[in-house]
Order: C-alpha cells, then structure tokens, then sequence
C-alpha cells in the first residue's frame, strides 16, 4: 500500500503522526494539517480505543513484538514521544493485532446465568446460528447459538445451573 | 399537583422522571437496590431509599419493598416507568388500596390491554383491524393445523404465553406445518412451562408503527401521531424515529383515529401506545392491531421532539386530575426525530448483553440532539438489569438531517470499558435501506451478518498509536481508568 | 455545496459552525491563535490552522493570516461567526477579492448598515419608524444643546462614533443639557478618540426587541419572528427570549414586516437582524429601529428553538446559492426558549471578566436544554478573549416551562475555577418581574445590586463539609485540579 | 437556631451529614434520606465548592481554627471520615469564613490591562460607582469604579500603562 493511500486521511510525504493529549482520556491526532479526536482507557493489556464512532481493544503489551518495527521516516506513521517505534500500515494479512472476537467464546456464558433451557442433545446436527442452550441472567434471555454448523459432541450443563462466564456449555466436533 | 413522588424504576428512565418532577417542583423520591446505590438515579433525587438487593424480584418487582418506601418517605404517587412493574395490574391496584396515585390507567385497564385476547376482541369491537388469527381451544396439533390452513399459509405459529420471538415459527406451504407445531410446542414450553399456541395469518415485511395517545380523566383522548420502530433485532425495537416515512396525511388520520377509539373503547386514561403492523405504504396501506402498551414508551422521546409535547409531564398532569391542555388539532408534528438505543452488547456475539466498568463515558452535546442516559464515566454496568445505556435522540428538519445528526453525534459518543452496539448503529443508519427510508420489522435480522462483517476491520495505525500514547508513563495521571472507588473505602460515611 | 469552509473565529460559535459543516459532509477549517492550541474548536475541526500570537489584532483581526490559511487549506468559503471580523466590509470584499466566498452579506451592505447615519436614512426611507434625533453637522455644545430642546427632554446624548454605553448621557431637564454634554464629550473623547455627540428622543423604559431576517440570492426574503434582548447590562444582553412577552400576533406581523422591508431596500443577503426598540406592549406598542446587525447574533439559538430552523445551516445553504427553501407562510413559532450567557466575570465586582483554570466544568445534559460552548475542564480562560463560555437555551411549552428548565439546568452546571454570573443568572430568573415578563433594558442595572446582595450569603455548612472531603488526602485521586499538561511536557510532539 | 431549621433540608434529629464520591469533583450530601449534588476542585487554600448553583470558594486551610470545633452530636452535623470535627450552623453574625469578596481588591486591577483612560485627578471628591480608570485587556473594557465615597488621595498609574492585577491604581481617602 503506498504512502497517503489506505484509510485516505493522510497527507502524502507527511508520515508524522502527533497524538496529543486533551484531557482525561480524550487525544488528538493529527497528521499534516488533518485531525481527529480519539478516545482510550483501560489497562494496557486490554486498552479500549474509541476512533469516529468504532471501539477497538488493543494489547499493547504484546503489540510492540508483533506489530510495530522501526520503519523508514518516509513509509511510517511516528507516535511521537515514541522514538524508535514506528506504526507502519496495516493491512489484511499481515495483522495480527486483532481486536478480540474469539468464535470460540460463542459456546461460552458472557456473564454468571442461569441454564433456562437445552434445545440440543449429543450427537445432534446443527447448523451455523441454531439455539443450543438459552441462558438467563435476570430479565435477559441470552441465546447461545452454533457459530458453524456441525454435531453436538457433548453438553457440559444442566437446566437450571448457574453457570459462569468463560466455561463453555456445549461442545461441538 | 402532587408534593413528591417515588419513581419506581432505575436508568435512564428513573432519571428522566426525576427531572420531570424537578421542573414541575415536585420532590422525587428514588428507590434503589445494593447494585444501584452509586447510580445517577440515585444520586439526581431528592431523596433516595434502598428497597432490597441486587436481584429485582427482592427489589424492582417487589411490590411490598416499593409501597413501604413511598409510605416511609410520605409519597402521594407512584411513578412506575417502563418496564419492571409498569403493566401489572396487581401492582396498580395495590398502589391504589394504599391510597397512593398510579401515574399510569386503572387496574383493570392493565389487566384487560394485558390479555392479547382479551385486545383483540376489543379493537375488533372498535372497529380496528387485527390480524386474523386464533388460539385454538383444543390444542391437538392436528386442531392447530386445521387453524393454520383455514387462515392460508403463509402463517405464523407462535407461543400464546411469552415473547421475545422465542418460539416463534413461519410456515410457508402446508408440509412444513406439523413438524413447525411440533417444534414450536417444544420450544414453547421450555421457555415458558406452557405449550399453548396461537396461529395467525403472516403479515409479509410488514413495519411496525405506532400511535402515542394521551387521555385525560374528564373524557379527552388525543393521540400524538405515529412512530416507525420497524428497526428491531429479534423483536427488540433498536431505532424507532417519527415521523414514519411511510405514512401519508391520510394513513396517519386512519390510524390515529383508530387508535383513539381502541382508548376510548377502553375506558383509557394516561399515556398509552397502540402498536400496528402496517402491509405496504401510503394512502393504500393496510394497518393491523398488534397490541397497546399502557405505559410510557422508551421510545417517548421522538415523539416529544416532533409534537413539543412532554409525555412524562403529562402523565403527571393526567394523574393529579388535570383536563388534557391541547384539542387534537392544537397538536402537530414539526421536523424528523430518531432515536437510537445505546445497549451494552456485543453485536459481533448475537448481541450478547456485557457487563463491565465504564471506564470512560462521554456525552456529545450538540444543537438538536438529546441524550436520555442512566449511566455515567466511573460507574458499573451489572448483569442484572436491561443492558439499555442511554439513548440517544436526533432533531432534524427533514429526515435526512436528523439522520446525520445521529450519525455524527455517535461518532462523538466514546463509551469504553463495555461494549456497545454504538458501532453497529453507526453502520445501520447508513445501511442503503435505512438511508431510504424502505423499513421492515426484518431488515436489522436480514443485514446483521453483512453489517456486523463490516465492523470487523483490522486495527488501523491511528488506533495503535493512541493506545500506545495512553499506555506511556508518563501520561498516568490523567489516565481515566482508575478505579476511584477503591482508593476511597476507608473513608466513605 | 461546498467542500471546504474556513471558520475565522474562535470559542462557542466556532464550534456550533463546525458541527453544522460536519453534519453537512462540509469539512471545516479552524483557525487559531497560541492562546487557543488547545481550545475545543481547533480540536473539533477537520483542520486547525495556526494565525498568529494571542493578540486578536495579529490572528483573529487579521484579514492576512486569515485568507493565508484560507489558501493553505484550499478553503472555498468563509464563515465569520459574530465579533472579530464579522461586520467588517474591509474583510468581507478581501474575501471577495481572493475568490473566497464570505458567508454573510456583501461588503456594500456591511459598510451601509454599519454606518448609523445610512442605515437610520435607509430605514426612514423604507417606511421603518425610527427614533427621532440627528448628529448636528456644527458640534458646538450650543448647538447640541439647541437639538436636544427641539427634541424635548428627556433627551439621550451619546458619542457618535463607539458604542457599549460609554459616555452616553441622560437628560431629564434642560437645566442639567450643558453639562452633561461637557461630560459626554470628555468621556467619548478618552475612550474613542472622538468626542462627536448624537442626541436622540429618549424612549423609557424600552424593551429591545429584535428580528430574524433571512435572504437568498434570489429574491426570497423570509422574517423568523423576534427575540426579546431586554435583559442587559450596560448595554449587554445576558438573557434572551422567544417569543417575546410583550409581543401580539398583530404587532409581530408590522415589525416582521418592517424588518422584511428594510432588508429588501438595503439588497440584504444571508442572515441579519433587525434591531427595534419597543415602547408599551400589544397591538398599540410603538417600535422603532435601532440597528442593523448583518451577522449570525450571539442569541440565534432562540430562534432555532422556536422555529425548528438551523439558522447556520441556512446560512451556508444561502451563501452556495440555494434558495430558501420555506415561503413565509411555512415558518412558524412553536413553545418558548430562554438563553442565558454564561460570562467569566464577577458579579459581585462590577462584572470584572475574570481569567483562569476551568478546574471543574461539566454540562447539564437534560431534554429541551441545548448547551453551546467553546470550552472544556481543564481548558483555561484567557484574558485575551470575549469572556463568554457558553450558552444555556432552555425550550418549553410555555414561557414558564422554559424559565424552570434553564433554573434546573443552571443549578446543575458546575464551574469551578474562575467566578461566572451562573449564580446571578440563577437569581435574575427567579426575578418577580422577570417571572412575569415585565421587562425593559435598564431592568438588569437597576435591580442589580438587590440581586448580587442575595448572593453574598455566609457559607452554608452543607459546602465547608463538602469543601473538607474534598481537602482529605483520601480523596487525592479523583482530584480534578491536577494539571494534566504539566506531566506530558516531556513527551508531546 | 434550632437542630433541623436553617436551610430547611435537614430532618429534625438527625445531625449527621455523609459525604459520599460520586465520581471527579463529585460529591452526594446525605442528611437523612434527603440528598444533594455538590461539585468541588481547586487547591485547599482556594477550594471552589459548586452546591445547587451557587460556587463558594473557602480556604480549608485556615477554615478549621475560626468556624469548626467539635460538636455535641445532637446539635451539629457531623462530616463523615472526619472525628471529631463538626460543622456548626453557621449565622450572619458570627460566619468568618466567608467568600473572598474584598471591596479594597476593586481599585485594583483584575488582570494585566492597558490603562485607557483616567477619569479623576487627586483630590477630587467621588461617589459609590464613579468611574475612576478604564482598563483594557484585549477587546474587553474593564471599568475601575468607586468602592465608596471619598476623595482621590493619588493616582498610582498613568495613561497607556500596563497594569499587573492585584497593584492598587487609585488610592482614596
């Protein structure tokens, strides 16, 4: 991807980017003579960034031995205040720092609830968006649905246990 | 006027009653249970009393817990909101023999809009269209099935307790029909422990519109136009706006007329909603009774915006006796209002509701736009209630500009710590159909996947570099994050 | 449309111009001096252009560094807000002259209605009342004493040149004439290097009264009711309202009408107000014309409220050349709103603007209650600039609903830091005469003593504990007085 | 005064006064079941208080010696976190802890200021509100007006001056 391409708001030949702080939270960026505001909290390995309306969790822990390498002054953005460590441009495939969506976490309770009903059983086919167990956690109904199609192996729940976040309910092969 | 009144309710709600009742000068009283005792609503009050723990069944939905409250504290009326006690006719009644005002219809009013049975019958006695449709009193799938071929596939099959869309079966052609029975039987009963079923004829795309009414204890009944909340996810409204772009002058007479007969068949009082499917659009649509809702709306907002009306204010007006102070044609709408609902949920996860600290919450304020929140930076969001944040509400002279408000005022609305569907909104109200105005009670289940798929991006380099800048040493005083709860336990009366 | 605007101001009308273009697709160009790096203007805009040092004279008066960022950033057009350049004709026609488009009249109307003499010559002509009173071409003090005797006391004598009240005179009986024109001169001369006078009919008691006027470029001329300003202080207004209390629908039709007259025959284009002074009230009130302004007022806002119309959204629409897109007819008032100003000035010491840290600052956020505002906590008030941080407009039904809402909303608008006139507003509302809408400009300077006496309470024991909470070490953390700049010296770029 | 008069939001009785952190600068003041919202900032020689639209600006500093002592319980209201140190009901006559309102700060300058213009000469007589110097900061005029009644003794500045605040430009007697 060449220099001032990608998310289009970059001037050509600038490459610098400054982050400057506002007040609590709340930062400027600014590249060239072009600007936005973005927001970020959250401890550093789960840091919440808020960027035009979207919300991404950055690791930056692990971020800087995945993502971020020196670059040359003429094809990456400098953070300034960060000498030496340089945002080079992302794309599609070479990106392993992804904001956290783990299809794995589906067959998981989000929160502490309660197994209201099982609509499956072991060795049952499914497909990708079926309900397997609807969970309740007080007035909300959470439905727990396959994220791709496949068989019931195992049921790891019963009606009427209060169930915690993270373990997973049903498992599929 | 009544001297104070306790708000049965929490959120967003809770508060926007409590500044109702301090521009009228009447003293709120809020209740609150252990995982509220920090909240906004807690705090906006003029007095606050705790009425149980966390779990709403010992505190929100206790009746006893909330009349002990209002006798401790001298109320003379009760507020109830949305939601927890709002449509239950036992808690009306109860207010009621404890000589308390239950801002909202009479008891048996609940009771009798409450039954959908007992709905239909009346709209149908008013003269308002319903869907055609039964619940069988034999229940034999073999008696359903006869139901579902008199009414004509297609048809709907769905639980007659419960909601939610759980259950909830479509049958396109005759084969279909049993096994759909069967497994809306099954589901049925898991979900509610009552299999019964109900068939009714499929309305195909319909919109989901509805119409405001406000009537008065002296015989007035005025109805305050129409909303279109046809944006809905599983049957949960998530943007509802009015005017409705489908509705013409002469649709909008019909069914706001329609809507006060069904209130005034009713022996209606206090601010109520009839809620119609409506077939096609303009002058020619058809509109079908679906039910009323006797409370206020969440959704109230957009209609206040457009009429100028102050629906909660009114309610209490209604409540201590007043005539209603506006002939229908006094009333009318100016402009465009949408409204979005900023829920705590992963749209990326079927929506699954988040629980977690706000760790950093900022409110746009900008001309036209309004925000009704119960949340704010530094709080909790619990696994107990609703996941409903805040909405947020855009004014525009025409659809377009409200449209655009509302997308630039969540492009300035950080809410971090939790998830939200903000982004997801954000992608909606620019989805080609939304732009357009071409709703359907569908559209949000149909466009999730291909809307959800493009909020899932990598992460771009202006992100990276703002997380890295936060997570500098040196920036560790003004970091937003910290907990100031914890610092503060020792010393906290 | 354009693509590009540059907005040459600063503080809160900057920023309610770069959301109109936002909501537009406009992308807005800010201008700053190095008093304002870190105003919330200059980070809200697309693009942020540095003009010069803190002095107004070398960066927001200068017409050079202004159309120098103009044509660094490629900007089409130019919107001036309200102060600084915008009255200036000089300014308007180097835009021009640059192939900028100015967005507000052009420079010839400007210069007309910016001379009292033309524009009163103007007004008399197109039929508009105007006070009787003149500018003697002989400024001998006899002769100026003859002008007030043909004029019969009470007589007004001002400086012609200047404004703000200085060195304007009252004269009730002949006998005290020749020395309040020795006085006057004296005072005109020190403050404007001009000790030319003007005497004028002394109208009592007035209220100020003023009308929205919008024209297109092609014909189309369009009045947008009034805005009572009577509320001032020595000359600036602090409160405004729509409609006014004095106003019938009879005596709104021949004002708005003059208003539309006189913007016809001085070939008006874009947003002006019609400046009247009004005597009595009713059908049978006198009105006459005071001035032009030919610029966005600091208390458009009012009028947005009541007529549903985004004045600077129409503002730019006019300046790309569209036509106004509502007849006459169209437009219409609906309910009541109530600005307040909220200055950085101490009322309890002759309203001195006062400079400083904003330690605390956060905004009401609540329905019917719009806050427009250049500034932000932490941000700090300079001395270089107008000492107006915000402004509070209140909507309602009626007249009473909205002075509640501006109440409720002042008494939950915190700003700690530097002293503003929030409390003294507070008080003004609960005013009886202002309760009842009996007002006149010399209301706020005759009551205010009274008023800042009611002020100056003891400290109530409720704030010294408050105080000492927040004094504990414990509470170190969520302290907001910390600079956040002082820790990030080492690293910003 | 009685317990439970005054400023007419206490319960008779109750005399205990919880303050609670709601969040920055934000404080909820519990007297019985009735409840206030105050905001408070600023240093503890200077500490700005926001309580129902009204700001105060108290010096905790020097605050404890002249109006706090401790209290009988049923007489006082007690600040939570601090023993032994009670807020007695304030009166008219015997409040030293009051607003900074200093009649003398006003012949000086509030800010720094361009001397426009002097409207007095020494030994001139003066009424309340006179106009003695016109300021100017920027666009802004600042009027220096009589404090009271009297006579111009000096004049401590000159035309086209810039002024530092708090330097006295008039002296009267």
């Amino acid at each position: 991807m060449a220099d001032g391409q990608g998310s289009g708001i970059r001037d050509p030949g600038s490459g610098k980017l400054d982050i400057v702080l506002l007040g609590r939270g709340q930062y400027r960026i600014v590249d060239g003579s072009r600007q936005r505001i973005a927001y970020a909290a959250g401890p550093p390995e789960a840091r919440w960034v808020f960027l035009e309306g979207r919300v991404y969790v950055v690791d930056t822990v692990r971020l800087p031995s995945t993502t971020l390498r020196p670059g040359k002054p003429d094809t990456t953005y400098v953070a300034s205040g960060f000498p030496g460590l340089s945002v080079v441009e992302g794309s599609r495939t070479d990106t392993p720092a992804r904001t956290r969506h783990d299809d794995e976490l589906a067959l998981a309770a989000p929160m502490p609830a309660t197994v209201a009903a099982i609509h499956v059983s072991p060795g049952q086919e499914v497909e990708t968006g079926d309900l397997l167990v609807m969970l309740e956690a007080m007035k909300m109904e959470l439905p727990i649905r396959a994220p791709r199609a496949g068989r019931v192996k195992a049921i790891a729940c019963r009606r009427g246990e209060l169930v915690q976040p993270g373990v997973q309910l049903v498992e599929l092969e | 006027m009544f001297r104070r009144i306790l708000i049965a309710n929490r959120g967003e709600i809770a508060v926007r009653i409590i500044r109702a009742c301090r521009e009228l000068a009447i003293e709120s009283v809020a209740v609150y249970s252990d995982a509220d005792a920090r909240s906004p609503h807690v705090a906006l009050a003029d007095r606050a009393v705790r009425i149980g723990p966390a779990p709403a069944v010992e505190s929100y939905l206790s009746t006893d817990a909330i009349l002990r409250a209002a006798r401790e504290t001298d109320a003379e009326a009760i507020h109830p909101g949305y939601g927890f006690r709002a449509e239950h006719d036992a808690f009306a009644a109860a207010c009621a023999a404890a000589g308390l005002v239950f801002i909202g219809p009479p008891a048996e009013v609940i009771a009798r809009m409450g039954s959908k049975t007992a709905a239909r019958a009346l709209a149908a006695q008013a003269g308002v269209p319903i869907v055609p449709g039964e619940t069988p009193a034999d229940q034999r799938d073999e008696t359903i099935a006869a139901a579902a071929r008199r009414l004509g596939v297609p048809v709907l099959i769905k639980p007659s307790e419960g909601g939610g869309g759980i259950g909830m079966k479509t049958v396109r052609d005759e084969a279909s029909l049993m096994p759909a029975i069967a497994q809306a039987r099954r589901e049925a009963a898991a979900a509610f422990g009552d299999g019964s079923l109900y068939v009714e004829r499929l309305i195909e795309r319909p919109r989901h519109i509805e119409i405001q009414v406000l009537a008065d204890h002296h015989g007035g009944v005025v109805h305050l136009f129409e909303r279109e909340c046809s944006l809905q996810r599983r049957h949960q409204k998530v943007v509802e706006e009015a005017p409705s772009p489908a509705v013409t002058p002469a649709l909008r007479e019909r069914m706001g007329g329609a809507a006060v007969a069904l209130a005034r068949a009713a022996g209606y009082r206090n601010a109520g909603t009839v809620e119609f499917l409506v077939e096609g659009s303009g002058d020619e649509a058809r509109f079908y009774f679906l039910e009323m809702n006797t409370r206020l709306q969440v959704e109230h907002p957009v209609t206040e915006q457009t009429t100028g009306v102050d629906l909660v204010r009114a309610q209490i007006a209604i409540a201590a006796g007043e005539p209603l102070p506006w002939t229908q044609d006094a009333l009318q709408q100016r402009g465009h209002a949408i409204e979005v609902r900023l829920y705590a949920e992963d749209p990326a996860r079927h929506d699954l509701p988040q629980a977690g600290p706000l760790l950093l919450y900022r409110e746009p304020s900008m001309p036209a736009v309004r925000v009704d929140s119960g949340v704010a930076e530094g709080g909790e969001v619990s696994v107990h209630y609703d996941p409903l944040l805040a909405k947020l509400i855009a004014w525009g002279e025409t659809r377009e500009t409200a449209r655009r408000r509302a997308l630039a005022a969540l492009r300035s609305y950080p809410i971090l710590g939790v998830r939200t569907n903000g982004p997801f909104l954000c992608a909606l109200l620019e989805h080609p159909r939304v732009v357009a105005g071409q709703l359907d009670t569908g559209l949000v289940d149909a466009e999730r996947g291909a809307l959800v798929a493009s909020l899932s991006d990598e992460l771009p380099p202006d992100a990276i570099a703002v997380a890295l800048a936060a997570s500098e040493p040196a920036t560790a005083a003004p970091r937003s994050d910290i907990d100031p709860w914890a610092t503060l336990r020792g010393w906290r009366g």
